[in-house]
């Protein structure tokens, strides 16, 4: 059962994971160890992923990317409450979330190379494409999760976005919407408390994101978003809120960005540094391995293994992405429409005889 | 085969589509229990039920968002948005995702989805209820446009509109959604997007319009019958366009006069007559001449047909272009 | 001082005109006899211009008009909370509001009539504008608002809006702005309960509309729409915050809109009659006028004379709206650019001549 | 004048503008504590103040709505929108209220607010950060556009919109801000709106060009030295046009190639063809040509350089109008 954390001057965060400390641990109901070992197995997947990216950019192997570094515990968390027929749209902030539903990871490379065999087939994951621009997919979400209740489907749908997003007028109207459709809709946050360079102070005057909730008529729970058993509770209780048909429900899960925004980014000019190092040290990953070798659940080598696996699939990923044929160029013309018009085929036969193919 | 006024054929054209395929919802503001402002969703809620003829909370973005969204979930929605100008804030949706997700997709998924709204002036309204904004729809790539300018084509492109697999924006001339009559065939009819239709036969000139621009232009050929034999081109659908049938007519002709009721520039009408400067050069006897709305604000209606291309304005092109 | 009136099942709504039975009058600290007239004066005003325009429409003398029978209380109480130097950003609901800053009838009736003499100079009255897109003007007073902080001046803005205007992601973006810059700016939603044929239950989810103040981390307050004095109180309040530099104030207005949405609507498709005639029997001015006979402020004589005075100012502003010289067309090209292009005058010069001016 | 890239450039017109006129401020997201993204708002929080430059909520219509109301509280705002795709939302306040403010008050407010934004492709960039949206901006009246292709313009466009009464929009090709090096005034330098700039001269054909496409039309010039002498007119200001230096150009040359990136159907390119089509008929020695994106959505990054006009196709445009 989850506890709850004062914060100073703050509201309530939930958690369950306590320091070893002062501060005991807690557990939640239902959770086997299985399931806590599968966490463990998404979040080190997706650190591992993270990690390895940020170097694959360095070696010119992808493309500008979006590090999530300290962000798995709320994605595993969150979308380990879910049946697999439940959507998930995802922002380029959990751009690799599909992996945690099988997709291969040569797929998310593949999207931060700008190679075609990245955009996948949402059907076959029940992923949504990765949202680029802030806040829109919200919309799209709640579409969704009430065209599903009309249909008389029990699936639900998470939206994730960050605390910058829900400035943004896509958020606030896709929010609405879906509470007076009482859509089955998990609104994830991401709080990690900076939108690139702008602080949550500079985004909200709002005490706490879980604020807004009210003002669409829905429960707004806030839980430590570096507390992966939390945040798995806070959904669990969310997808059952949706599918009793009792609409949707606002989660701000708290953490904080102790990473460069993207790779482009430069944070020294922003950032308390200091802040960030404090931070680190509490990043989610540790804190739920220390858990789970309290709990007596995790060994040395179980730990060994699990990262080794997670190392192996990046490593044999990224070949994979690699070995991709270059993309043709017929693809400009293609998926734009179901039928596309006439002239297409002209214009890719004069392109085509330019570059010489 | 009935008389209907054209509001009554986009109604007739829903009652028909939402019998024929279940998956067709209907969604907008105040189209469910008014039956929309200007009743072109009128008995929908009563005959298909509250949740195939929603009212939805005043959030364009929203609506055509969650619309995206329902695609998803296997239905296909049509969006109404209540005026032209109220479609603005819903451009961002339409463009960074509308005509985006299927190509997101590689073509895994259908987004059969319709936005059709009043468009137009000349109704004596406040303030931005008079817009024509399809040159902003035109240029976003993964769409479709189209125009009907009569009771049977309003019906029809509506149809087709609703029946395609990619999303479809239907403007409809509400300046005659009440005062324009005409023959609709009953039950399904579909006229298919893409091609233009001759509204008038003629070799000396070629008068191109869409929507509310057709009647002006039939009119302005009614009224030089004696000087010459002026060709009347509905475009019908802007996006597809049927370029052959432009080239065709203007290939006759030589002449052509493109009519546009939106502010000129980068409007639609210099698509069309880029096309014929890349196309119909060695056709073209004089120059092409556009008349259009001016490069300002719609104007206070007191003054707004002044702003309006008139059927006087189109006659003078016409005019000019058979004296070159 | 306002007493609070509990509405079964909702939230407290503040109120100070008593019911002249069970429910006492109460009174507002600070207002004088001539407040309370001014006051008085100005809802006659409001009612006269709208009664009036309801009949030119009929006679053809004005275009489509946004009927505001019922509002006057909302619109005269809360500006009469206003010094001068404050603004206001009224939607086409406010479209007469103008008139109590000494704006002519005539230019408000030109604007219904579509003549150019309706579009008056803001800077002339601190009234911006008619918004007729909803909730776009929101972000406007939240700039302006802004604005007028950074430059140390010490007036504030309010923007009227309904309660549909809340789903729109314009109003949500505006109110957020002005929650972050701590702007002088009280928004005012005047929640009559309808947006055209979709009521307020199919419009949110909320329970109440004040409950969106939380997302901005500003106050929302309550207030009975049709209690001019309750209105004039909690805008004081508003506007006290603002000059204090403590930042905007939502408050929620609740009234009922008794008449068509606007002379072209018909809602017996929509709305329960019954509940019009209840709730038009509740009316403001009428209400208010109880209230001051009660405190013994108003004669026959001096309602007389009011009403006469309100009618006499239609009649003349009529008149002189009329008188209006036709509209040039050479307007068409006017005021769109400081300076317009030279392709203007050309196309102005054919037009005048094809109209054979 | 000093040696400074495309962005540099830009920085040093807002240091230079912040400084002459203490009412412009700059506004947008991320432009204050981080400089902007791309660094164009460098410096400006340090030396001006945090009022000054201001880090705004991440909400583009409610950056460019707050702008109109700081424009009514007497101020000259700079809004930021950080890329292209990303001012989509803000084309409805900048539809409905900046392109029509001025003639709502019949001129009596001035609204002098720029939007100026990154725009283009060939970044190597994620979905949606490589838009060309010129044409929704250009065709919405009440509203300047101007597109500098050099630093020099760089500064000199951004400080006349600036100083400009009326609402400009700004596109900067992002492309070229770092890798574009160039002479650059210090000090006040202003390029009046409006004129465009022959950047080749030639007798034989013109290449109409703006923005990045500029390089791209000198580049193609430079590979057909010695077939033939071909001008490039950099436009520079697309609204209000330069029609005169067009006209001029194509009158001189009879043979014309339109370069835009943006998807061609109802693109600015459409605009500058049919001007040609309705004044330079009789001047015109072959079909006007337009080489343009395509009307797709902008695709992965791998094949972005196949979307974008190349130097090839505009060889091969322009080698077509010369052999007609
Ligand atoms: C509509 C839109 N505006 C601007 C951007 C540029 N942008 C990319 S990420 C970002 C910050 C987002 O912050 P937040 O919502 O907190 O999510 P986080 O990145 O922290 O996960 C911005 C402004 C964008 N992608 N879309
Ligand atoms: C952006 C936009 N969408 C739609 C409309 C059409 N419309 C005019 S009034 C109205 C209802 C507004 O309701 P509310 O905000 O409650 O204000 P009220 O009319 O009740 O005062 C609608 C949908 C509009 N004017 N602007
Ligand atoms: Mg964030
Ligand atoms: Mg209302």
């Amino acid at each position: 059962m989850a506890q709850t954390l004062r914060v100073p001057g703050s509201h309530d965060l939930r958690r369950v994971i306590g320091d070893g400390e002062a501060i005991p641990d807690g557990e939640v109901e239902g959770l086997e160890e299985r399931d806590l070992l599968e966490l463990y197995r998404s979040m080190v997947l997706l650190r591992t992923y993270d990690e390895r990216s940020v170097v694959f950019h360095r070696q010119g192997r992808i493309g500008t990317y979006a590090i999530f570094w300290n962000h798995e515990a709320m994605q595993a968390g969150s979308a380990y409450a879910l049946e697999r027929e439940d959507w998930i749209f995802p922002s380029y902030r959990e751009s690799a979330i599909g992996l945690l539903r099988g997709m291969p990871v040569s797929t998310v490379l593949s999207w931060w190379r700008g190679h075609p065999a990245g955009w996948w087939n949402p059907l076959d994951y029940n992923v949504a494409s990765i949202c680029v621009p802030i806040g829109t997919h919200v919309p799209h979400a709640a579409g969704l999760a009430w065209g599903k209740k009309l249909r008389g489907e029990s699936s639900c749908a998470v939206a994730y976005f960050g605390d910058g997003a829900t400035s943004e007028g896509s958020f606030h109207e896709g929010a609405n919407f879906a509470g007076v459709m009482r859509a089955p809709l998990i609104l994830f946050c991401n709080n990690n408390q900076w939108a690139i360079s702008t602080p949550l102070s500079a985004q909200t005057a709002a005490e706490t994101l879980a604020d807004k909730a009210v003002g669409y008529g829905i429960p707004g729970v806030r839980v430590d978003g570096c507390d992966v058993l939390a945040v798995f509770e806070a959904t669990r209780d969310a997808v059952a809120r949706a599918r009793a048909g009792e609409g949707p429900t606002f989660i701000e899960a708290v953490s904080y960005r102790t990473a460069p925004h993207a790779t482009a980014d430069d944070p020294r000019a922003y950032i308390d540094l200091e802040r960030v190092e404090e931070e680190k040290r509490r990043e989610c990953l540790g804190r739920y391995e220390a858990y789970l070798r309290r709990a007596g659940v995790l060994s040395d080598e179980l730990a060994e293994s699990t990262r080794a696996e997670a190392a192996e699939a990046l490593r044999s990923g990224i070949a994979a992405a690699e070995e991709e044929p270059p993309a043709d160029v017929g693809l400009v013309f293609e998926h734009a429409y179901a039928a596309p018009p006439a002239s297409f085929a002209a214009e890719l036969a004069e392109l085509r005889e330019l570059l010489g193919e | 085969m009935s008389e209907l006024t054209l509001v009554e054929a986009i109604n007739d054209a829903f009652h028909t589509e939402l019998a024929r395929d279940d998956s067709v919802l209907v969604m907008g503001e105040d189209v469910g229990r008014a039956g929309g402002v200007f009743r072109a969703t009128a008995g929908l809620r009563d005959k298909f039920g509250a949740e195939r003829c929603v009212d939805t909370p005043l959030a364009e973005a929203g609506i055509l968002g969650a619309a995206v969204g329902l695609c998803m979930a296997g239905w296909r929605p049509v969006c109404e948005m209540q005026y032209d100008a109220f479609s603005y804030p819903c451009l961002d949706q339409l463009i960074t995702h509308v005509g985006r997700y299927r190509w997101r997709t590689r073509g895994a998924m259908d987004f059969p989805l319709v936005v059709r709204m009043p468009y137009g002036g000349g109704v004596r309204a406040p303030e931005l209820h008079d817009d024509s904004p399809e040159a902003y729809y035109a240029h976003t790539p993964g769409v479709k446009v189209a125009i009907p300018s009569t009771p049977a084509d309003a019906k029809g492109l509506l149809a087709a509109a609703i029946r395609d697999p990619d999303p479809v924006i239907v403007l409809e001339p509400k300046l005659h959604y009440r005062t324009m009559r005409g023959d609709v065939p009953a039950g399904e009819h579909v006229v298919a997007l893409g091609r233009a239709r001759v509204a008038r036969d003629g070799d000396d000139a070629t008068i191109v319009a869409y929507g509310s621009m057709v009647p002006v232009a039939e009119a302005a050929a009614e009224l030089l019958a004696e000087e010459a034999a002026v060709e009347v081109l509905d475009i019908r659908t802007l996006k597809p366009l049927d370029e052959e049938a432009l080239l065709e007519s203007v290939g006759k002709t030589g002449r052509a006069v493109i009519v546009q009721e939106a502010p000129r520039t980068a409007g639609y009408g210099a698509e069309l007559a880029a096309i014929l400067a890349e196309k119909a050069m060695l056709d073209l006897r004089a120059p092409v001449i556009r008349v259009t709305g001016y490069d300002v604000p719609y104007p206070y209606w007191q003054i707004e047909d002044a702003y309006m291309p008139s059927v006087e304005r189109v006659v003078a092109a016409v005019r000019k272009t058979l004296e070159f």
